[in-house]
């Protein structure tokens, strides 16, 4: 209340369908305070950016379930600048990667990518939350 | 266009073809005398339809993975494996994730990256990029019987190309492989496509070629009730048989309470009998598949391995013709081979453990197998008097109005109106039952039963018991208590 | 000497204690007062018997492995990884073979041999070697309940040196530890000096020092039909309620048909209720423990899991107390610790998830345990009978005359007369009845069922029809079918 | 018939009270036309020597399924050249060591402790009545 809530883009990239995580990500978030826009599956990388641009949005959590996460993340930090969103925050978690794999390797190649944060299969929405509330802090960014 | 349940002419599924087959290069190799021909020349032993009648004679329950790779003989190594080390009985082609969208350029790209970086970057077998060529190399170096196995909404040039490849047997549907995999995709569309593949069966069937169908049983796989479930399952079996497909597998993904999940498979059997025949198709063969927890499942491989055990417990108590079969890497991604096969190992131990144990049909079981059949029974003679006698129109304007309504699905064509929950006893349950039709009596039914849990649970139902339920397995519980 | 049923005088006790005390130089440490003055320290999460109780109440199932090497720092930091990696709720010391045949210096040998080989050469862990002060850094150490687990005929000073070191729980019994355990020592002994080890705990109750006694149900664990573990089972617990005891678990070892297994435990519950209350011993706390499969594992691991989860799911179907857990390596040896922590998550999830769904008691259910009530209460009264009245002098007569009788023992003092075998439904019966005092009733069931099954395999019940169902469970199937 | 049988001596070593292998076992090999001494479970290693001078035995057949082989077994081929067995087989089988472990290594062990065949664990008898009857033709033994 009187603060205006950060909005944030959710949604799950590719040809990927997986639609459970992100309804509880999206319940979850929104009762958090934030103001959800939730793209849900099979989005593009580029609605994601629109509906950034569109909503002035603070955050993009990127959702990647079904293992096509390397192709269908690479660009995306690219596309935003290219777009001005110069200071979004990009977040993705899932199951990024085809196979169990060494999760240290994901993130490091994620990171090289551009992701600020990349979450591990199973995470839970309030270590997500406890993140992004942090990372818009200190961006100055403040929700109600 | 207007969507009707009625066997399509010739002409009109050749009309189609043509136009079918420019989809993607590989659609020129088709050939379908050629195909039939090639089918005569399959030994029985790696005919999917035989081997599950066989089974179904037997009471046996058959195992089988799910498996796919980007690369022709690295799917080849990886399906003989797990016919040996593995000892699966029945073997999938599980099909990429851009094939499924019609994506046959990334596929393409996927393929290539996959070559350069010497590992599958794809989650499953390209087949359309593969062509009829590519998919009879599987075929013939492959040790059992294969079917295709993948979630696309329109699957046309797949089914064309996969059949005349030689597979002998064909999973989807034109609800299933739409409600739990697409976004924006309308029912008339895919169901319309799925007429197609169907009535491409039913034309191999008319040549003496017998493929197997199985619509997708488990849906979005999270918390589905039964009754929703088999409705669709019985909608598609009617939609399929139409079309002149003869040997069909029906599914339903396990539950996790054993006397909802054993007396989920004989309903589901006995339904479809009944609505078969009532509908007026007399001649289709029916076998059931189980399909192991197709939620999240636990991170510690050991934890997985009791998950994997209690689905093969439950297929085997059930009596279910077949068992899909999850694997200890499951809650991280695709499985390596090596974790695939020990998937399908412990379940063929259990499986081969109780063969020799039929479930009692208890009292139970009974009252379980009745509220089930009174459900889909509400459910689909609904759907059949929305369609003015037409299940193919009805299933689009009970989606509509949330007739059919399936949990935490994707689409856009889906209410998305009931909200499914545990019972006390973890069997799943609606605590709302949003506009299904069901009888103020089934209504009640589910209010008392979510009732007796929030009281035991000191809370009342409501959506944080419904994430509660969703993370419960993978956290070691059926039911989502509160800490 | 003759052996009654009959408590100690405390002259008795102490007469015999000064011998037993000077059997290892570890004896002179044993300070009873001082004991039970420790054991009063022991905090409520670590008494054995009183997380016992508590499950009970709870309807929860206990998980627990078995686990013990050679050295202390090892054992305690083994336990550790059990309780926190494994999540086992309840914690045991299994003793070495050494120790169990009180052959101390051969224990104290393997211990030496374990330093300088830097990993355990022994089977398990030798307490009386380490003595009260090592047994109680193992106590304090460790953040569960322990319980002692061997398999010793004259456990004796055992049981001096590991209570007053401030174990809470203890294993064993006159006959389950010398029938599958041993070969020449006669039963009277065993029984006599098992009387002294209950006879101690009894006094430490006189101290206010409650300590769980458990009999070890599944005696040679190979197809031990359960009214023969049961009779064993139950005059182990009115002999050691005679001698004080108050605490007490009985068991019964897996056999792999679910309904017979979920009946074997009711049945064990309410006859050890009656007949304790009949004979006089109304003031015992029972609590059951259910064994997952003790005879041959399957060598592959994916196979082993698939055991101990159907294991898992019988024992928290039946709503036994406890349940002692294999792991993945049973085949081989004994198991690394993460492969017992395997064991015991694959455990914890099956039972978590199957905690909110009892096993009705059907009518099938129901017809077993009375099948296994009216065995095994021919066998009790018999027993009594022979004894003039008396469980102790009866059991020795019993077993002489084969009225008790152990398939594959390898004691003399055991008849070895009869014959287990599968029925058709994978449950335990017996092709040959020997001399238990069954009535013609119960004789024809089992030769129906016998016959059942031999006509169904086409072959007539023989030896080999025992051989194959040894094999069996190894080789992948509960029955074993002719090839 | 005509021939005599050739004699065996089976048993468990040591500490070890695991019978139902040896009841097969005994079972298996008398079957196939041995004449089996069988020692049963718990025997001192002096007792299979007696047991084989008493017998004139071709071969002593040494179960060990309870981990403390390696300790129990040590030794034995010894004691028999030193009672002037100096010919007899000797085969040992079971789960021979603590633990699960690489079967060549146990093999090795055992065969410079002087067994001239070692079983792995779950050996069937077929095999081991097979070895017996190849390697008493091979010392000109035959039985009936
Ligand atoms: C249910 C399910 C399905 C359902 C999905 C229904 C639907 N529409 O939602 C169905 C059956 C349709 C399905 C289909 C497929 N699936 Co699927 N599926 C699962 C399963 C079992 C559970 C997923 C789930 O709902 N979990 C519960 C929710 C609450 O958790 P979650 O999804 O993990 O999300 C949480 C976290 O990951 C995190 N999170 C998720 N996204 C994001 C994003 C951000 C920014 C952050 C911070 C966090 C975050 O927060 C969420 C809430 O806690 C998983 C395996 C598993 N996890 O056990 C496989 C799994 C995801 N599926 C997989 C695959 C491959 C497929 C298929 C390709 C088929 C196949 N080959 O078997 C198709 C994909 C089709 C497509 N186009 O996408 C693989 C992916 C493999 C990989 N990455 O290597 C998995 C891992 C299974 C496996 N091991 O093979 N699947
Ligand atoms: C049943 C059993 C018991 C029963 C035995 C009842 C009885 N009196 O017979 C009970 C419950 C009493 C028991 C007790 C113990 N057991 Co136990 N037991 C088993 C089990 C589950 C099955 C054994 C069996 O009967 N198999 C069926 C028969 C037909 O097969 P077999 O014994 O393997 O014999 C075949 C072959 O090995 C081979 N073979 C055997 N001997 C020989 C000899 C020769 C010369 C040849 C050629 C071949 C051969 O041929 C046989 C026929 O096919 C095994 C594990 C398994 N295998 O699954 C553990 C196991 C043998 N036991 C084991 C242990 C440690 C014990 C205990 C110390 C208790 C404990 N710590 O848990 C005590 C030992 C007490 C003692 N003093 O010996 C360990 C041994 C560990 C190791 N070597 O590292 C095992 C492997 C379990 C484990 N993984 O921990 N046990």
């Amino acid at each position: 209340m009187g603060l205006e809530k950060a909005k944030i883009i959710l949604g799950v990239i590719g040809a990927d369908c997986h639609a459970v995580g992100n309804k509880i990500l999206d319940h979850a978030l929104s009762a958090a305070g934030f103001e959800v826009i939730n793209l849900g599956v099979l989005v593009p990388q580029e609605e994601f950016i629109s509906a950034a641009i569109e909503t002035d949005a603070k955050a993009i959590l990127v959702g990647s379930l079904y293992g096509h996460g390397e192709i269908d993340c690479r660009g995306l930090r690219d596309r935003c600048l290219e777009s001005g969103l110069n200071d979004i925050l990009l977040y993705v978690g899932g199951n990024l990667v085809v196979g169990k794999t060494d999760f240290d390797a994901v993130k490091e190649k994620f990171s090289a990518m551009g992701y600020d944060r990349i979450y591990a299969p199973g995470t839970l929405p309030d270590e997500v939350i406890a993140d992004l509330k942090a990372d818009l802090a200190k961006k100055g960014v403040r929700h109600g | 266009m207007e969507l009707k349940n009625k066997k399509w002419s010739h002409d009109e599924f050749y009309a189609m073809r043509k136009d079918v087959l420019t989809h993607w290069a590989t659609g020129a190799e088709v050939d379908f005398d050629e195909a039939v021909r090639y089918h005569a020349t399959i030994p029985a032993k790696k005919h999917f339809a035989k081997r599950l009648t066989k089974a179904k004679k037997a009471g046996e329950t058959l195992t089988q993975p799910r498996a796919g790779v980007a690369l022709i003989d690295e799917h080849i190594n990886l399906l003989n494996y797990l016919a040996e080390e593995g000892e699966a009985d029945l073997l999938p082609s599980t099909i990429d994730s851009y094939t499924r969208q019609n994506q046959y350029k990334e596929a393409q790209n996927g393929i290539e990256e996959s070559l350069r970086a010497g590992r599958s970057l794809l989650n499953g077998f390209p087949a359309v990029n593969h062509g009829v060529a590519g998919v009879r190399r599987v075929v013939e170096a492959v040790k059992g019987p294969v079917q295709v196995r993948h979630g696309t909404p329109d699957a046309r040039l797949l089914t064309e190309i996969t059949l005349a490849g030689g597979f002998t047997a064909y999973e989807g549907g034109g609800i299933s492989y739409n409600i739990p995999y697409a976004k924006s995709v309308s029912l008339e569309k895919t169901i319309f496509d799925w007429q197609y593949c169907d009535r491409l069966v039913g034309i191999y069937a008319e040549h003496g070629v017998e493929i197997n169908r199985e619509p997708f049983g488990p849906l979005t796989g999270t918390l589905v009730p039964p009754s929703v479930s088999h409705s669709v399952a019985i909608i598609e079996a009617i939609l399929a048989a139409e079309q002149g497909v003869k040997n069909i597998t029906l599914g339903y993904g396990q539950c996790g309470n054993l006397i909802q999940d054993v007396a989920a498979i004989k309903a589901l059997e006995q339904l479809a009998e009944e609505y078969l025949a009532k509908h007026g198709y007399n001649d289709c063969l029916l076998t059931t598949v189980f399909h192991q927890w197709m939620g999240g499942f636990p991170q510690d491989e050991a934890k997985a391995f009791a998950v994997i055990s209690w689905g093969a417990a439950a297929a085997a108590l059930a009596k279910a013709t077949k068992v899909i079969v999850k694997t200890p890497h499951e809650a991280f991604g695709i499985p390596t081979k090596e974790a695939n096969a020990q998937g399908l190992k412990t379940t063929k131990q259990l499986i081969s453990m109780l063969r020799d144990q039929p479930f009692p049909i208890t009292q139970e079981v009974e009252a379980e197998i009745n509220i089930i059949k009174a459900e889909t029974r509400c459910i689909l003679d609904k759907v059949f008097e929305l369609g003015g006698g037409d299940f193919a129109a009805g299933t689009v304007r009970a989606f509509e109005a949330g007739i059919l309504d399936v949990p935490f699905s994707p689409s856009k064509y889906n209410l998305n109106k009931i909200l499914p929950a545990r019972d006390n006893n973890g069997a799943v349950r609606l605590f709302n039952t949003g506009n299904l039709p069901f009888t103020q009596e089934i209504v009640d039914f589910h209010r008392e039963k979510m009732a007796e849990r929030a009281k035991f649970e000191g809370r009342s139902a409501s959506f944080q018991m419904v994430i509660d339920d969703i993370y419960a397995i993978s956290h070691g519980r059926l039911v989502g208590r509160p800490k």
